[in-house]
């Protein structure tokens, strides 16, 4: 372990070729994206959607097992009962986001008018507030179980996440979630990227660490160490507390920005969700 | 091969018997703390299968992980192209090792898939009857715990 | 609704059956938030049917995961009746039933 | 890997100028400890579990009459508050290394 920190220290000297980053997020983009490209050579651009299983053949094979019959399958159908229901006032999230719900490739998204990242969670829960129905915890549960009917209608819609030039806000919000995503964090002093990309695919302990590209397609997701059915900022918190970082609160400022600029770097891959994950 | 024909070599002694195990079967495969709840394999499987000398064949294929990816879920796979009667498999490091028997009536696919429970690093064995005899195929599974559990 | 949820795919003569089962299976070891073991509870049993004959039946201890997961093939065709149930420890049953595809 | 951790931890403590002596109440040092936590977050962004339940120990040995138990971990919660500090000052700026160009 120690070794690795060190071999990670001469990683990162190596990388600082210039301190000062002007570049914007169309070139953040290509260069993260291209990062992975040569770290992961043999995965093609769009298997990183699949997680740390578009790295690592072994745990392919037993993910591929679970896929077969995914425990998620049972969370799309309670997801479709809670989406179905009629509200007090004769309406229902079909009400909010047409008869399917497919509409995974509309979120995150800048709402210029409130000046914030809109998420589908939040999308969610605000659809359910504006017609009198109490809203929903956002990390699991009845919310996860929504999001995941959701996310499998829109299977195949691609991430098309726009950070607007004509609201410097918006540009404001992606540097505060690239921000999140490179600095350290913890009394373990780990930043994402540390595990999820310049260490991405080694071992920390007994497991292998996930590419970040990808990491944002393939939400709420079935954990096997969860047993149940969690949404990307349960993960986001769960990630915070291994590090013994303090979780931001789900559905905060913190976690949306970094959810736009987590997909925003993941542009192009495919929505897969749910799925399944160790 | 009709895998009956197998009985038949059992001789006019067992006719009765061989017969008995003919007939239609219904759910052989029942549970019973006599098998389920032994400490040793040997134990379980004779009280499962009546026997507990096995012979290891290449011809049981046993699909399980090098390395579990987590000890709660781990996809188990066992087939066999022999005439197989029962299929059962065998956990040998939980408290009890028989996790699964299944039988395999005529016209079945000698095959299951399942996930299983490993508590530790255990060695794990699919084992096939056919004619009477048990046949097996083991690995060792690696369960690691501890890592970025979140 | 019922507890089980069926796949069944007719492949050439041979069904595919995969089916997933709602279960807790516990076993018995674990202990709840003030400390007092869980008692053991899970499937014991599980046998399926095509149009009233079984093809398949077997038995689990403990150790098959929660919501246990289970896939055999037999000889059958589209349009078969598959039925498939289990009993648990307590004595609960359930089943479902459906067409293979 | 642990020891590792304590030696950055001291080296960041050591850099770092003590916030407080050893005057006041364990109480008032707790009490500190908690504010600067709450400081450093508000102004920052950085916190840490470890602060956290560093202070409810504290908080808890207090409770139980171990006085010098209770300072000890307070002071240990301050170190860790000031190691967040240097941490989020470092990080301020040496993040941007880590972009890929």
């Amino acid at each position: 372990m120690k070794k690795i920190i060190r071999n990670v220290a001469f990683g990162l000297l190596g990388l600082s070729v210039s301190a000062a980053s002007v570049a914007g997020p169309a070139e953040d983009r290509s260069a993260f994206q291209k990062f992975y490209e040569n770290r992961f050579p043999d995965t093609p651009l769009e298997d990183f959607q699949n997680g740390v299983y578009s790295i690592l053949p072994s745990a392919r094979e037993q993910w591929e097992a679970i896929e077969e019959f995914p425990p998620y399958e049972l969370a799309i159908e309670r997801g479709e009962e809670i989406y179905k229901k009629t509200f007090a006032n004769g309406k229902s999230l079909a009400s909010c986001f047409g008869e399917d719900g497919a509409v995974r490739e509309q979120y995150p998204h800048w709402n210029k008018e409130r000046g914030m990242v809109m998420t589908m969670e939040l999308a969610i829960n605000e659809c359910l507030e504006a017609n009198g129905e109490k809203p929903l915890k956002y990390k699991k549960g009845a919310m996860a179980d929504v999001s995941a009917y959701m996310s499998y209608n829109s299977r195949g819609q691609r991430i098309n996440v726009e950070i607007p030039s004509d609201d410097p806000r918006a540009l404001a919000a992606y540097e505060m979630g690239k921000e999140q995503f490179y600095t350290k964090r913890g009394q373990l002093n780990f930043a994402c990227a540390d595990c999820h990309m310049h260490t991405a695919g080694m071992m920390y302990r007994a497991d292998t660490t996930s590419p970040a590209l990808g990491h944002a397609t393939s939400w709420p997701v079935f954990r096997s160490k969860w047993q149940s059915m969690g949404t990307l900022h349960r993960r986001f918190a769960g990630c915070h507390n291994n590090i013994r970082a303090n979780p931001y609160k789900a559905q905060g400022e913190e976690y949306r920005n970094l959810e736009y600029f987590v997909s925003y770097m993941s542009n192009g891959l495919e929505y897969n969700g749910p799925a399944a994950r160790k | 091969m009709d895998r009956r024909s197998v009985l038949k070599v059992a001789g006019a002694v067992t006719a009765a018997a061989t017969a008995l195990v003919a007939l239609p079967r219904v759910a052989f495969a029942a549970y019973s703390d006599n098998a389920f709840k032994q400490k040793a394999g040997a134990d379980a499987l004779q009280n499962a299968f009546g026997a507990s000398a096995t012979t290891p064949s290449d011809q049981v294929k046993l699909k399980a992980p090098d390395i579990a990816e987590n000890g709660a879920v781990v996809p188990v796979e066992v087939e066999t192209d022999m005439e197989a009667e029962s299929i059962a498999i065998l956990i040998k490091e939980n408290p009890s090792p028989l996790a699964l028997t299944a039988d395999i009536p005529a016209g079945t696919k000698a095959l299951v898939k399942t996930r299983c429970r490993m508590g530790k690093t255990t060695q794990v064995t699919a084992v096939v009857k056919s004619g009477g005899k048990l046949y097996t195929a083991s690995k060792e599974v690696k369960v690691t715990i501890g890592g970025c559990g979140g | 609704m019922s507890s089980i949820r069926i796949k069944a795919k007719d492949r050439k003569g041979l069904v595919d059956v995969k089916c997933l089962m709602k279960h807790d299976m516990e076993t018995g070891l674990r202990k709840d938030k003030s400390g007092k073991k869980i008692p053991e509870h899970w499937i014991q049993d599980v046998t399926a049917e095509a149009n009233g004959q079984v093809v398949f039946s077997c038995a689990f201890n403990t150790s098959i995961s929660k919501d246990p997961y289970l896939a055999f093939a037999f000889a059958g065709k589209k349009g078969d009746s598959l039925k498939i149930s289990w009993k648990d420890n307590t004595g609960a049953t359930d089943s479902a039933e459906t067409k293979v595809k | 890997m642990k020891q590792g951790l304590k030696v950055i931890a001291l080296g960041l403590a050591l850099a770092t100028p003590l916030a407080f002596a050893g005057n006041g109440t364990t109480a008032e040092h707790i009490e500190a400890a908690t504010a600067a936590y709450k400081q450093v977050a508000k102004e920052t962004g950085y916190q840490w579990t470890v602060t956290v339940s560093t202070i409810k120990a504290a908080q808890k040995a207090l409770d139980s009459g171990d006085d010098q138990g209770a300072r000890k971990l307070a002071h240990q919660a301050m170190d860790l508050v000031e190691a967040t500090r240097t941490q989020a000052k470092l990080e301020s700026e040496s993040w941007k290394m880590r972009v890929p160009k």
